[in-house]
């Protein structure tokens, strides 16, 4: 504090100055919304997808589910045997399969817990809708974000090859 | 670097804590017989039960020993839910459950217990100290004269348990409507969101038509 | 230290002036002003009422309470993966490092230990949270002190940071990357040197507040001697993290801690204030943004090879016991109070969140300042309103 | 315009042309102020671009948000003094409009000429502190009440200053004449030269300084917007207002900044005017009539520059408290400008 009052309000100043001189040459650091986009990171958790084949109607994800918010509902029936001349398998067959979205808390417990690899984060975040109700996704909707899902990322140096997931 | 201690049903050898031993002394000794139990758990913390009677001296004399940051106070039900995690099916009979009180660590003797942690300023010598809440008045005495910031934790105690603390200059709710009836963090409450909405984890998958029994005979 | 002394008795001096105006014959009608519990300068919802005498406040007292979600309740009914994912929201603009104490007092129970890479990048997630939410701090003290530029800053720049955080673990605001006996994940490429450049860019917006905001004649003149705590009434009400340390404190449980993270892998220092007043409070902050951008810096140069998890089984039941573990966090000390009874959730889990306690020396401390100082105060005392009421 | 007058043009198109000047005057500095610095010079402050979906680069924003305003239901709180509640916002726009009535803009092109000028743009913004106050006072809530009360009292303490500061000029000029201090600022000359006038800024410097700091507070503008202060008092006395008496307080501030920049700039600038030595002018008679479609665009240029400085600072700092901002008047201000009369006086008599 030895200089007077000025050098702290001018320099103020100056930083509020140099920001606009950086925006008009260098551009905002904002983006214009509906007409660019930015790309969300392959692992973000935007909206969970359903691989309907792999889902064997477990109940894992709705039980460890911290919110209630998944609904299962499915029943046994026969299929062809594996093996020709086999005896006909149980499958379990899927019914139902809501995630609602509206109680969602993207926690990701689900797609972690999934046994069976039919649950996948898809960084997809355009989904809002002008009616609660409309955030129930049911199994065809959710397949359809099947198409979404990204590779998983490369991981960084010295990182541990895991078996899965 | 300190390793975790394993459990202690994995120990082998006890590992030794000087530095918490002393401490533990210090605070036995100056507590004299208002100690009514201890524990010390090497490289992780220090436990004292103080009786009832001497709760607030206790804690004065526990804070003239260097502890003086006070931490927190809340307390803890030792009665387990009788509405377990609410993932009850509502059209079954209520599954039996052990509802027999048991205390943790230093014991104890009633359904509610004080916990408050006392901190050496400037290092993490810290000391959490129980109490039991009398079953029939609920009433400890209050920690405001020794630490002020005992207050709001005094009001929430009070309000989520019931307890009573004697000798709070401002006992109202904190986080509740003043007229609420009922303290939410006891065991015996039931949190209703979880009593309203059936668990989606009831339902099983449908068995095939005419064969119930069959559940574990075919898996591959 | 005698600096303090001098300040808190003028500050008592004008509490008593304050309360004797009130019995003087010719009083005048004090006005009962409530601040919130929409408003404009509370995060959230919180509501002070306070009495005015003018402008000069008599009384006053914060009412919480308008966010109470029982997360104390909640924890009862939920598992420990469950609960990690429910703690990310108790300060939600720190949110890494809410899960860190968590999952510390889990693991100790379980006996476990993160693998030292685990360790690592829960280090450099947690100063990642910090600077994220330190910097919207550092922002929002302009906006409450009439500045309106800081605070844009303060979102553009935090904004890098939480990019990173969401590339790592996938959540923008609520990570729930931690687990007990390590981490969900290992980080993804390219992670470290996006760091780096980050880094870089939040030193930066640090000198620029400091320019704009820090330095400025006016903001001096609104924060110096505004509010000051003395060391012995900040220990009393248990106030922690930078409210301490700008009281003269100097205590970091970084540094004083023996646990389970990779702090004292790295160099770096601790900043206190003698001060205790309101600008105390801020610059502290301010340098302990700085000083973990440092730390990050640091650890991206040293992370370990390895797993990131220890093998731990699919099904966790945390063995019975009683764990109490708290780390410096973005606000204050947060920790966890963990009762296990041999189950898959906890027993009971008393959160200590850093807020409740900064907090509840506010009726203290608003004895006769003026309505502008209390937003000055509450602003430097920094909570976050999911924080105190849990 | 008063080549105008002496045509035949009959009494009630001269009355409708004033008016519409005087629209033309309000209006048009307040949208550009608002789109040019509120708008874009303060996002591009904060690295990002503002509004851009209305019109190009969002030049049509402040029609779309004018519309808005206009749309909205008129509401006043249940208990307010409804009458002047209402006509609050009125009384705080008319000192806008008597302020700009005094403003010459060309050798011709004034509203009015009258001797005492800058004493009547002086009393007249005092006006828009009793709309304040009656706003404060009529809303029936504390915040406004607040921030009324605070508005007087820092108004009260900023018109001191003002005055003092522009007394040098008046000193410097030798008349109160707002169309006469801009001719003896063109026609003036330094130490013999007279390539640039002898604008009062160089000379009054001091009092420039205390004007524009004045004005800041006059303005409600930061580091003076405690009437307003958004993190303490919600939004000061238009807490409760909303719709279009919102827009008449929003104008009314943005169009004093403009006006009274407008004043500023007459006062130390030059106002409309360049340096009459350039054409070899030697006196308000001799200015070719081009003046008065060029004087307008020259004292609008400069008056863009001076809002420049406000909003500059506006977006820059943070605000005092009251009582700082009181001490900073009586103490440092004050003083000062009297000290500049001082040595005005002085001088003025020396030379």
């Amino acid at each position: 504090m030895a200089k007077p009052k000025v050098p702290g309000l001018l320099k103020g100043l100056g930083v509020t100055f140099g920001t606009l001189m950086r925006t008009v040459t260098e551009g905002a650091a904002t983006v214009q919304y509906p007409h660019e986009k930015e790309t969300p990171p392959i692992r973000a958790r935007g909206v969970i997808a359903l691989h309907e084949g792999n889902c064997t109607s477990c109940m894992l994800c709705v039980r460890s589910c911290p919110d209630w918010c998944i609904y299962i509902e499915g029943h046994k029936e026969l299929a062809p045997p594996r093996r020709a001349g086999g005896a006909p398998r149980k499958v379990n067959k899927l019914d139902r399969f809501d995630i609602d979205y509206a109680l969602c808390m993207y926690c990701g417990i689900c797609v972690e817990v999934c046994p069976f690899d039919a649950l996948f984060w898809s960084p997809e975040y355009e989904y809002s809708e002008p009616r609660i109700s409309d955030l129930l996704h049911d199994k065809s909707k959710l397949g359809e974000w099947m198409e979404t899902v990204p590779e998983a990322p490369e991981l960084e140096a010295g990182a541990e090859k895991k078996g899965k997931k | 670097m300190g390793v975790f201690p394993l459990s202690p049903a994995d120990t082998t050898e006890a590992p030794r804590d000087e530095r918490r031993e002393t401490e533990l002394g210090a605070i036995l000794g100056a507590l004299g017989g208002n100690v009514a139990d201890s524990l010390l758990k090497p490289n992780d913390d220090i436990w004292v039960r103080v009786t009832t009677e001497s709760w607030r001296s206790s804690i004065e004399t526990i804070r003239s020993l260097g502890y003086a940051y006070f931490c927190f106070l809340s307390a803890i039900d030792w009665m387990p839910s009788p509405f377990g995690k609410g993932e009850n099916d509502p059209t079954q009979p209520a599954p039996e459950r052990d509802n027999s009180i048991v205390q943790g660590y230093t014991g104890g003797a009633t359904r509610f217990q004080l916990l408050v942690r006392l901190v050496m300023p400037g290092s993490t010598s810290g000391v959490n100290i129980k109490c039991d809440v009398p079953d029939d008045s609920m009433t400890v005495e209050s920690l405001v004269p020794v630490f002020a910031g005992a207050n709001w934790h005094e009001r929430e105690t009070w309000e989520m348990f019931g307890i009573n603390f004697a000798g709070h200059p401002d006992l109202r709710h904190m986080y509740l409507p003043q007229d609420f009836e009922g303290f939410p963090l006891r065991k015996d409450f039931p949190l209703l969101a979880r009593i309203v909405k059936p668990w989606p984890g009831i339902v099983d998958v449908e068995p095939l038509p005419g064969d119930e029994n069959e559940e574990e005979s075919e898996q591959s | 230290m005698t600096l303090i002394g001098d300040r808190q008795q003028l500050s008592y001096i004008a509490a008593q002036a304050a309360d004797a105006r009130v019995n003087v014959e010719l009083e005048t009608e004090g006005m009962t002003l409530n601040i919130g519990p929409q408003h404009p300068a509370t995060h959230g919802t919180l509501r002070i009422i306070a009495r005015l005498d003018g402008e000069q406040v008599v009384w006053a007292e914060p009412s919480a309470g308008y966010m109470h979600r029982g997360y104390e309740k909640l924890t009862e009914v939920r598992t420990f993966p469950q609960v990690t994912a429910l703690v990310n929201r108790i300060d939600w603009l720190g949110s890494f490092a809410n899960e860190v104490p968590f999952i510390l007092a889990a693991e100790k129970l379980m006996g476990v230990e993160a693998t030292p890479r685990a360790q690592h990048i829960r280090t450099i997630l947690f100063e990642l949270s910090r600077i994220a939410n330190v910097s919207l701090f550092l922002g929002d003290l302009g906006v409450q002190l009439g500045a309106v530029t800081p605070v844009f800053f303060a979102f553009r720049d935090r904004e890098y940071v939480l990019n990173l955080i969401e590339a790592a673990t996938g959540g923008r605001f609520h990570p729930n990357f931690d687990r007990i006996g390590g981490l969900k994940d290992d980080l993804p490429a390219g992670f470290i040197d996006e760091t780096r450049s980050v880094m870089k860019k939040l030193r930066n917006f640090c000198d620029e507040i400091e320019n704009l905001l820090f330095g400025n004649e006016i903001f001096q003149s609104r924060t110096r001697g505004i509010g000051v705590i003395p060391k012995e009434v900040a220990l009393q009400y248990g106030l922690s993290g930078a409210n301490l340390r700008a009281s003269g404190v100097d205590w970091d449980l970084r540094r004083d801690q023996k646990i389970a993270m990779a702090w004292d892998k790295a160099d770096w220092k601790v900043i206190t204030h003698p001060d205790g007043d309101s600008f105390a409070r801020c610059w502290v902050r301010l340098q302990e943004v700085r000083e973990s951008t440092r730390i990050v810096d640091q650890l991206l140069d040293t992370i370990p090879g390895g797993p990131v998890m220890v093998k731990v089984p699919k099904i966790i039941k945390v063995p019975e016991g009683e764990a109490w573990v708290s780390t410096e966090n973005p606000l204050g000390e947060m920790g966890y109070y963990v009762v296990s009874k041999n189950d898959q959730g906890p027993f009971r889990v008393k959160i200590r969140s850093a807020s409740f306690n900064n907090i509840s020396i506010v009726p203290w401390l608003l004895k006769g300042v003026y309505v502008p100082d209390i937003i000055t105060i509450l602003a430097s005392l920094y909570f976050i309103l999911g924080d105190i009421d849990r | 315009m008063h080549a105008l007058l002496a045509s035949d043009v009959p009494y009630w198109a001269q009355s409708l042309l004033r008016v519409l000047g005087g629209l033309v005057a309000v209006l048009l500095p307040a949208g550009t102020v608002v789109y040019l610095f509120l708008f874009k010079m303060m996002s591009f402050m904060q690295s990002r671009l503002g509004p851009m979906e209305a019109g190009p680069y969002g030049s049509l924003q402040l029609f779309a948000e004018v519309g808005k305003w206009l749309q909205k239901e008129d509401i006043h709180p249940a208990r307010a003094d409804k009458f002047l509640f209402k006509i609050a916002p009125l009384v705080v726009l008319a000192s806008t409009f008597l302020l700009v009535v005094v403003v010459p803009f060309g050798p011709d092109a004034w509203f009015t000429n009258f001797e005492a000028g800058i004493f009547y743009a002086l009393a007249v913004s005092s006006v828009s502190v009793l709309g304040i106050l009656i706003a404060g006072w009529a809303s029936a809530n504390k915040y406004s009440l607040l921030g009324g009360l605070r508005a007087a009292g820092q108004l009260v303490a900023y018109e001191l200053p003002m005055v003092l500061a522009v007394i040098g000029v008046v000193i410097q000029a030798g008349t109160m004449n707002l169309q006469e201090i801009v001719v003896a600022q063109n026609a003036g000359s330094m130490f013999g030269w007279d390539g640039l006038g002898n604008p009062y800024l160089l000379t009054q410097f001091v009092g420039f300084a205390v004007f524009m700091i004045a004005v800041q507070a006059e303005l409600t503008q930061t580091p003076f917007d405690m009437p307003i202060a958004e993190s303490e008092l919600v939004s000061g006395y238009m807490t409760e207002y909303s719709g279009f008496r919102f827009l008449i307080f929003f104008i009314a501030e943005f169009a004093t900044a403009g006006v009274f920049s407008m004043i500023a700039a007459v006062l130390f600038l030059g106002g409309w005017g360049v340096p009459f030595s350039w054409f070899g002018w030697t006196s308000l008679g001799d200015i070719d009539n081009w003046m008065n479609i060029v004087g307008p665009l020259i004292l609008f240029t400069k008056m863009i520059v001076l809002t420049f400085l406000i909003m500059w600072v506006r977006f820059s700092y943070p605000r005092f408290r009251e009582d700082q901002l009181q001490g900073f008047a009586w103490k440092v201000l004050i003083p000062v400008s009297l000290v500049n009369i001082m040595v005005t006086a002085i001088l003025k008599v020396a030379f």
